[in-house]
């Protein structure tokens, strides 16, 4: 809860930083009572669903779950048996496959003050005891929504596309204190590369 | 400002919700009539005391929620989800 | 007064009897508020009805007579509400020297910006319907606005602002003195204002009303009026009636006292927020309903950030002003967004009650309307269409076109 | 030395930096951790203000934030800042503030004559005045009274916008409010339990009243030590709790000291949203004025204050000071004056006798015991007191150049009133204590009535461990470490509230509330402690009347002849400390003050030219062109009559719905039938509020058995998904429906125009487009320009078009493959403003008819309705209300001379000097094909008025145009164009 000033930024503002991150999103929407299926088929292609609330990594995808009986998977772009389609064929008469790889915008936040950047906006309790690695939740930050995922050393956030350089910019003119620094293109890898413990 | 335990996503800040009315009367049968319809739409309790109501929680999951809330003292005594039963407070209490 | 100067004021009067209650009246009124008081002084003053008692459960004028943002103005959508509110803003011209009390009517004019072409075609909507009904309204154009308000910035960075509409004849009145002024009249024309005294019950006779149970009694009436608007349901209840109406806050604000900086009421047309300044010099604000029920009268956090924001926006100048307190009065909030001034199913109960946004501004008309029922048994024709039965008949006048649903107001 | 009056070192401040300032264009100097008011008190500044009514001169009071006189304007680059308190108000280099309410200067106030005029200026004179003439009131008196009143001058600057503002989020195990010893005992013990605990204190240096008593100096320390070492403890000085707003939520304004506010730039508060399980109120007490005439003259101040001005600032308030008290607490000012050599004029205690004044004697300084202050000589400075025995007699003057005042001190309970604590009065202390239930939060020390640092302390020890308990967490040790000073033996305070005798005895004294005054209130009727309050505006200043409220009720209490405890205090509201609107803002203000929805193609309608318009919270592309006027939206208008035309309408909701239930939903929340479509169709659907009107349209698409898509309005997008998820949950939770957002997945286009069928050929493969294959309404997957994308034959124009829906991100390729492939027809991007003309000439509806108050009936689609199964809204729309005759019908119109144009707004009459309205224009736009205007109206009887001449009336714009009443469908009403 330290104040900016006594957070100096270093020169090239690498305390906090954030850039968007290419993935292909779709959504697994259980069908009615059918949520244990989804999760059976999910397993079978090495992906275990998280639990409400959690993030998990399998079979090369990140799994988030913020809204019951619904699974976001994140991939990445256009990767030979992770899309959509697929997982249409798999959950068939079990679940509703969405793709919103358009829809929703990935942002990659870093950084030592990235928590003090987020708390000028999120009204979660992000202390590390009580959202650790491997959480997830939907809120609003800004006035827009926003699902934050808890990653070992980073934080996705994923914000709907049409509001997302507003969102930004919030980023952005929030973080300025911290001299905060926007990054290019964030790889799918630097996800996938953090390990879930 | 109302923090509302949501059943799926705990506690949060009110302005992640939206009231959505008096969770205790449920709409009319199709052929109830008018005077059903006009009672279940216009007609309110309106409890000084309290109130079993409706929340949809828009910023998280954006399920239906019910909850307990006294409507003068804001205390929340119990938050479920849509299909649960929750009981009402005696009258009087809480105050 | 200088006579009471120069003898140290010792010879002021009680304003308003301290009256204790006797056992009948011809005409109870419950809610010693606004309308409750105002109906008392016209039914003794132009109905001739004296035998009257207000009963207040606690000191008068401490509801929403004493909470609101304390503006008058009659600029509204549908024709009916316009006629009624004109009524009103007519009565509030005369009223102090009615009264011989300051009241403080200060028509310093009311201004509605806008911030889209759909908004300017609704604002035009309604200064040409209020006009035709010889209601004053001007439209200004940006520039325009800027004169009259040098604070606004009219570029603000996302909604700018287009224009506005301005009623000249708007402004605010001091509302304490609004109840006392009414509450002093009423007494001497001999109304028995009774303070302290909270309703217990609703004595009826079949379908027909016989007083009111008290914490000082029974009183006998032939005629119990309901004028408790933010309690109306529970009152009604002890009548056996459920009414068309939800409970909810309205917030204000205070800032500090300055110098005059703001002579008008200005209302923001992108964000939830109305501001004048007293003659006290503190600036004054007002937000939208929190949307939920509640009887909480208190300020709420969410909401004095979004009226901060709304102000910071459309004013930086104030972005250094200081806001002392913020408060907040409990409405009746009626399905269609319009007051109820009704007969009920309980022969001799009538409801005078549903104000919504609209209570102080309207208390002259109110009270007039609901004595003219009171005495006469039938509605005033400037509040004809406020009856209860509007509902069930699909009349409801929906000044805002948002349908039963309060919370979304 | 940096003043006459600094006698010695401070607390807070730095004698090796001098700082240099100004007051009203003097230059002085002070000293770094100065306030403005100890810096001047150190150069001898005495009068720092006039009154507020009666313009009296006026000096510091206190030492902190309950001051009611010393308040000044700031001079920033920005303007002018109003009404800062100078007992906060931090020295920074070369600050200039300027004192208030005078004219022509502080020295001279012409205003001052109120004073003497004031027997006829008594509380709420203004009531009973000011009324004749009847004009005059806003023209003459108001304005006179408005410049009169108001304390300082606001210069507003718009560039004060780019002050920056924060609002943080924090949430804690426990919140305790106020770090002098009890909150610093309690912090400690919680903290060492492993509690998250936040510690805030409004003071620029935690300790409260222990830095006051320099025996208290090591253990302070000591506790500020240990709480430096636990990390789950955040202390945050200079941090104000301004509200208690339930549910353990609280606002807290921190306000950064002048260095970081240059380090974080301009930062000026920093706002806290605190959430807490459990809160400690340990916040202290305040000391109480005595009202006696003249309590007001500069020179008069609390006791306390003395005290802190030479702890924290090592100033001396004067030279020759004397005390008027009834408590032993306040001694403590003499004693500590008298150790830094400053000698006591004398004390003056309405009690007979205490242990204090026996101490006080041994030192050598006279009490006068059972003895008063019956009032001060000296107007712009104390020169001498009166002086007599309880009974009045006995009078003698005592030559003082300062008067230090205390009538006791009341907890600090506003913060628990607001979260309901009830007020119990102690007698013991002459004060109300807050009763506050445990699971509301707990009150401790001196807040409640616990005076004496080492009981405080002990106290605060206690409400750690029963909270510790609360949360499960047992304390071993409960007794703050190290041991803790003794508490000076004492005896009780005893009531004292006014001394009566000629002159102004103030209750209030920045709105200039006399005891007089209270006591007319209470003649005139307005004997109840709110009313009172509003009509002599007592304790309704910036400093809500600390210091000075529950003076008002005790002379209240005595006019009435009853308890004070009887009479009570106002309810204190929020906020505790005045807030800047910046702080309470936050950054969601002006850009930021509602979230930019942008096109997936903003880019591109930028860069084409396009002016956009703020439609709800998006922005779209009104017409392509910087031009004003009808011009440049025709020509995109007339691009799709004449051959073809593509416009943006990805802002439509898109919402997907999918499962075995879907169609039997649809029907439910659709007034008419859409289980009945056929995959591959599209269909044109109506939603009724459950009241029977019109709610939102927008068209739904089946693309397979248990698979749709509805749209809704751009306006209503988020509040339809809302509506059809609550209907699904309350009123069909056994349904098998998934409802699914897409809004923001796909982007939409709108192909119109005769030639559109020939442009859609070129881009989209693997379909046949041709009218037979591909009718009207019909809906398919595509390949659009190698994209997979969503086919529907729609048309809001009127003319042959078709929609064409591919995800966002591709949403430029194919945009420009379309106008590519546009290109041999002069294709043309439209803009909303041609949109709308398009519509309205075909007579399609949206907001501006849509707008809550028409039915289904009303707009004509009474026939959409369905017979059979139950949906929102089917029963009420039966009501006579609903079919009324005269009920506003939309019809369209057109101004009988062509060259007239229509205005939206404009009234619809029956003769052209008609005052009563028949109705009103909605849209209205110049045509496309022909001369002249046309547009929608919404008008009494409507239907049965079609053919008949009426007029629209524009009484703003003084106009009164005969209008042709017609059909709305104004374009093709056979609908050949669309299939085409």
């Amino acid at each position: 809860m330290s104040a900016p000033e006594q957070n100096p930024a270093t020169a090239d503002g690498a305390r906090v930083r954030f850039g968007p991150c290419a993935t292909a999103i779709v959504e697994l929407a259980a069908r009615r009572g059918r949520s244990a299926a989804v999760e059976a088929v999910a397993a079978r292609r090495g992906l275990p669903l998280p639990a409400y609330g959690r993030a998990t990594f399998g079979g090369g995808q990140l799994a988030i779950s913020v809204r019951p009986e619904r699974w976001l998977l994140l991939s990445p772009p256009a990767t030979p048996g992770l899309a959509g389609d697929t997982w249409q064929e798999a959950c068939a008469g079990n679940a509703a496959v969405i793709d919103l790889s358009s829809g929703l915008a990935v942002i990659y936040l870093a950084g030592a003050d990235s928590a003090e950047v987020l708390i000028r906006g999120c009204r979660l309790d992000l202390h590390p005891t009580k959202f650790p690695a491997g959480h997830a939740a939907a809120t609003v930050i800004a006035q827009v929504a926003v699902t934050i995922v808890q990653l070992p050393a980073a934080r996705l956030l994923l914000t709907p596309a049409t509001t997302a350089r507003h969102f930004a910019a919030w980023l952005a003119a929030t973080g300025a204190p911290f001299g905060i620094s926007q990054t290019g293109a964030v790889p799918f890898t630097a996800i996938s590369g953090e390990s879930f413990s | 400002m109302l923090r509302i335990p949501c059943p799926w996503c705990g506690e949060r800040d009110e302005i992640e919700f939206r009231y959505r009315g008096d969770a205790s009367v449920s709409r009319p049968a199709a052929d109830a009539g008018i005077e059903a319809f006009t009672t279940y739409t216009y007609a309110r309790e309106n409890p000084r005391g309290w109130h079993l109501e409706w929340w949809l929680h828009v910023a998280g999951c954006r399920k239906l929620i019910k909850v307990v809330r006294h409507t003068l003292t804001h205390e929340i005594r119990a938050a479920g989800r849509a299909d649960e039963s929750l009981l009402l407070p005696p009258e009087g209490s809480g105050e | 007064m200088l006579w009471e100067g120069l003898r140290g004021h010792t010879g002021w009067p009680h304003a308003w009897r301290k009256a204790e209650p006797r056992p009948r009246y011809q005409v109870v009124i419950v809610g010693g508020g606004g309308h409750g008081l105002a109906t008392a002084y016209y039914l003794a003053t132009e109905f001739g009805i004296r035998d009257v008692a207000v009963v207040e459960r606690g000191p008068i004028g401490l509801g929403n007579v004493g909470r609101n943002t304390t503006i008058i103005r009659s600029n509204y959508f549908q024709p009916d509400n316009v006629r009624f509110y004109e009524f009103s803003l007519k009565l509030w011209e005369g009223l102090e020297h009615a009264l011989n009390f300051n009241a403080m009517v200060s028509q310093r004019g009311t201004l509605n910006l806008f911030h889209t072409e759909a908004q300017r075609d609704l604002f035009t909507r309604r200064a040409n319907g209020m006009r035709l009904q010889r209601v004053d309204a001007v439209a200004l154009n940006r520039a325009e606005v800027k004169a009259r308000v040098p604070l606004v910035d009219l570029d603000n960075g996302r909604y700018p602002v287009l224009g506005g509409f301005l009623q000249p004849r708007g402004g605010t009145v001091r509302h304490d003195a609004v109840a006392w002024g009414y509450a002093r009249a009423a007494s001497a024309a001999g109304v028995d204002v009774i303070e302290q005294c909270a309703v217990t019950g609703i004595r009826r006779d079949g379908r027909r009303v016989t007083g009111i149970d008290t914490t000082r009694g029974l009183i006998k009436a032939d005629t119990v009026c309901l004028a408790v608007a933010g309690h109306s349901s529970q009152l009604a209840e002890m009548a056996g009636l459920t009414l068309p109406i939800e409970t909810h806050v309205l917030q204000a604000f205070v800032s500090e006292s300055i110098k005059p900086v703001l002579d008008v009421v200005l209302t923001y047309g992108a964000g939830h927020f109305y501001v004048s300044q007293s003659d006290k010099g503190g600036l004054v604000f007002g937000g939208a309903i929190d949307g939920y029920n509640t009887f909480g009268q208190r300020g709420t956090l969410p909401m004095a950030e979004e009226v901060a924001a709304a102000a910071v926006t459309l004013l930086p100048g104030l972005a250094r002003l200081r806001v002392l307190r913020q408060w907040g009065g409990v409405m009746d909030m009626s399905m269609d967004g319009s007051p109820i001034i009704s007969k009920t199913p309980v022969d001799g109960l009538i409801l005078n009650g549903g104000w919504c946004y609209g209570g102080f501004k309207a208390i002259p008309a109110g009270g007039m309307t609901t004595a003219h029922l009171i005495a006469r048994g039938e509605p005033h024709p400037a509040a004809a269409h406020l009856d209860l039965g509007r509902f069930a008949a699909g009349r409801t006048i929906d000044e805002r076109g948002i349908g039963p649903y309060p919370y979304l107001h | 030395m940096t003043g006459p009056h600094r006698i010695t070192a401070g607390l807070l401040t730095d004698a090796a930096k001098a700082i240099g300032f100004s007051f009203d264009g003097r230059t002085l100097t002070g000293l770094a951790g100065d306030t403005l008011a100890s810096a001047l008190l150190a150069n001898g500044v005495r009068l720092v203000g006039r009154s507020f009514k009666y313009h009296r001169p006026r000096g510091v009071v206190t030492v902190g934030p309950d001051e009611p006189c010393a308040l000044v304007d700031v001079l920033t680059k920005s303007g002018r800042e109003p009404n800062q308190l100078a007992t906060t108000l931090e020295l920074a280099t070369g600050l200039a503030a300027e004192s208030q309410n005078r004219w022509p200067s502080l020295g001279f106030d012409m205003f001052a004559i109120n004073d003497r005029l004031s027997r006829f200026l008594p509380a709420g004179f203004y009531y009973k005045t000011f009324m004749a003439p009847g004009w005059a009131w806003e023209r003459l008196y108001e304005p006179l009274i408005r410049r009169a009143a108001g304390l300082g001058r606001l210069q507003a600057a718009i560039s004060d916008h780019a002050a920056p503002a924060e609002t943080l989020h924090e949430h804690t195990d426990v919140l305790v409010v106020g770090a002098g010893t009890t909150g610093l005992a309690a912090a400690a013990l919680l903290g060492a339990s492993g509690l998250r605990v936040l510690l805030v204190d409004q003071d620029v240096a935690l300790g409260g009243g222990s830095l006051l008593d320099a025996r208290w100096t090591s253990w302070r320390e000591a506790m500020l030590a240990t709480l430096a070492k636990l990390d789950s403890v955040c202390c945050l000085p200079r941090t104000a709790v301004v509200g208690a707003y339930g549910h353990g939520v609280f606002g807290a304004v921190e306000s950064l000291a002048p260095h970081r506010i240059a380090a974080s730039g301009g930062l000026r508060e920093r706002m806290r949203i605190i959430r807490a399980r459990r809160v400690i109120f340990a916040t202290g007490s305040v000391e109480r004025l005595i009202a006696f005439p003249g309590n007001d003259v500069p020179g008069v101040m609390l006791a306390s204050a003395a005290l802190g001005y030479l702890h924290r600032y090592g100033v001396a308030v004067a030279h020759h000071p004397a005390l008027f008290l009834n408590n032993d607490e306040a001694y403590e000012a003499a004693f500590a004056l008298a150790d830094a050599g400053v000698r006591c004029a004398g004390i003056i205690d309405v009690r007979p006798a205490s242990k204090a004044a026996d101490r006080a004697r041994a030192r050598g300084i006279e009490v006068h015991g059972n003895a008063v202050v019956a009032g001060v000589t000296g107007r712009r400075c104390v020169r001498a007191l009166q002086v007599t025995d309880a009974d009045g007699r006995n009078r003698r003057t005592i030559a003082a150049d300062c008067l230090l005042m205390s009538g006791g001190y009341s907890p600090a309970s506003a913060l628990a009133s607001q979260l309901g604590a009830a007020l119990v009065w102690q007698s013991a202390i002459a004060a109300f204590t807050p009763a506050l239930d445990s699971a509301s939060g707990y009150v401790a020390g001196a807040a409640r009535g616990c005076f004496g640092l080492a009981a405080a302390a002990q106290d605060g020890a206690s409400a750690a461990v029963a909270i510790a308990r609360d949360l499960g967490r047992i304390l071993r040790i409960s007794a703050p470490a190290p041991d803790l000073p003794v508490d000076p033996q004492g005896t009780s305070t005893s009531a004292v509230w006014e001394i009566r005798g000629r002159g102004k005895a103030f209750v209030d004294l920045q709105h200039d509330v006399t005891a007089d005054d209270v006591r007319l209130a209470q003649r005139e009727g307005y004997e109840h402690v709110e009313h009172m309050k509003r009509y002599t505006t007592h304790g309704m200043a910036t400093d809500q009347g600390r210091i000075g409220g529950l003076v008002g009720s005790a002379v209240l209490a005595a006019a009435r002849g009853v308890p004070l405890s009887r009479v009570g205090q106002p309810h204190p509201r929020p906020y505790l400390q005045p807030l800047s609107f910046a702080a309470l803002a936050g950054m969601e203000v002006r850009e930021h003050f509602k979230p930019k929805r942008r096109l997936p193609l903003h880019q591109w309608h930028e860069s084409a030219g396009a002016t956009f318009v703020p439609v709800g919270v998006w922005l779209r592309p009104l017409v392509y062109s910087k031009q004003t006027g009808w011009d440049p939206v025709l020509k995109e208008a007339r691009a799709v009559r004449h051959s073809v035309g593509v416009t943006d309408v990805s802002t439509l909701g898109k919402i997907d719905v999918q499962g075995a239930d879907a169609g039997r939903f649809l029907d439910f929340v659709y007034a008419n039938s859409m289980s009945t479509l056929a995959v591959g169709r599209a269909r044109y659907g109506i939603m009724l509020r459950e009241d029977g009107m019109m709610l939102d349209d927008g068209t739904v698409s089946r693309f397979g058995p248990e698979h749709f898509l509805l749209t809704t309005t751009t306006a209503n997008s988020a509040a339809i998904l809302e509506h059809l998820e609550f209907q699904l949950q309350a009123n069909c939770p056994t349904l098998d429906v998934l409802l699914t957002d897409v809004g923001d997945q796909w982007a939409q286009f709108a192909l119109a125009g005769p030639r559109s069928r020939e442009v859609l050929a070129a881009v989209v493969s693997g379909i046949d487009v041709a009218n037979e294959a591909f009718p009207f309404m019909a809906t398919a997957e595509a390949n659009i320009a190698g994209r997979t994308g969503r086919l529907f034959r729609i048309s809001f124009s009127g003319e042959l078009a078709y929609e064409l829906a591919v995800p966002a991100s591709e949403a430029q390729s194919v945009w420009l493959a379309v106008l590519e492939a546009g290109k041999t027809f002069d294709i043309k991007p439209y803009g909303l403003d041609a949109l709308n003309t398009l519509r309205i000439e075909k007579g399609h509806v949206t907001g501006a008819e849509l707008n809550g108050n028409t039915s289904a009936d009303d707009l004509g689609m009474q026939r959409m309705l369905k017979k059979q199964g139950d949906f929102v809204g089917r029963m009420l729309s039966q009501r006579s209300g609903l079919s009324a005759p005269d009920r506003l019908q939309l019809v369209g119109v057109r101004p009988a001379d062509a060259a007239r144009r229509l205005r939206n707004g404009a009234h619809v009459t029956l003769r052209e000097t008609d005052t009563a309205s028949l109705g009103y224009i909605t849209s209205s736009t110049p045509t496309v094909e022909r001369e002249g205007w046309v547009g929608l109206a919404l008008v009494a009887g409507g239907r049965a008025r079609i053919g008949q001449r009426l007029f629209a009336r524009s009484v703003i714009h003084g106009e009164s145009l005969p209008i042709d009443i017609v059909s709305a469908h104004m374009l093709d009403p056979e609908n050949l164009r669309v299939r085409a």
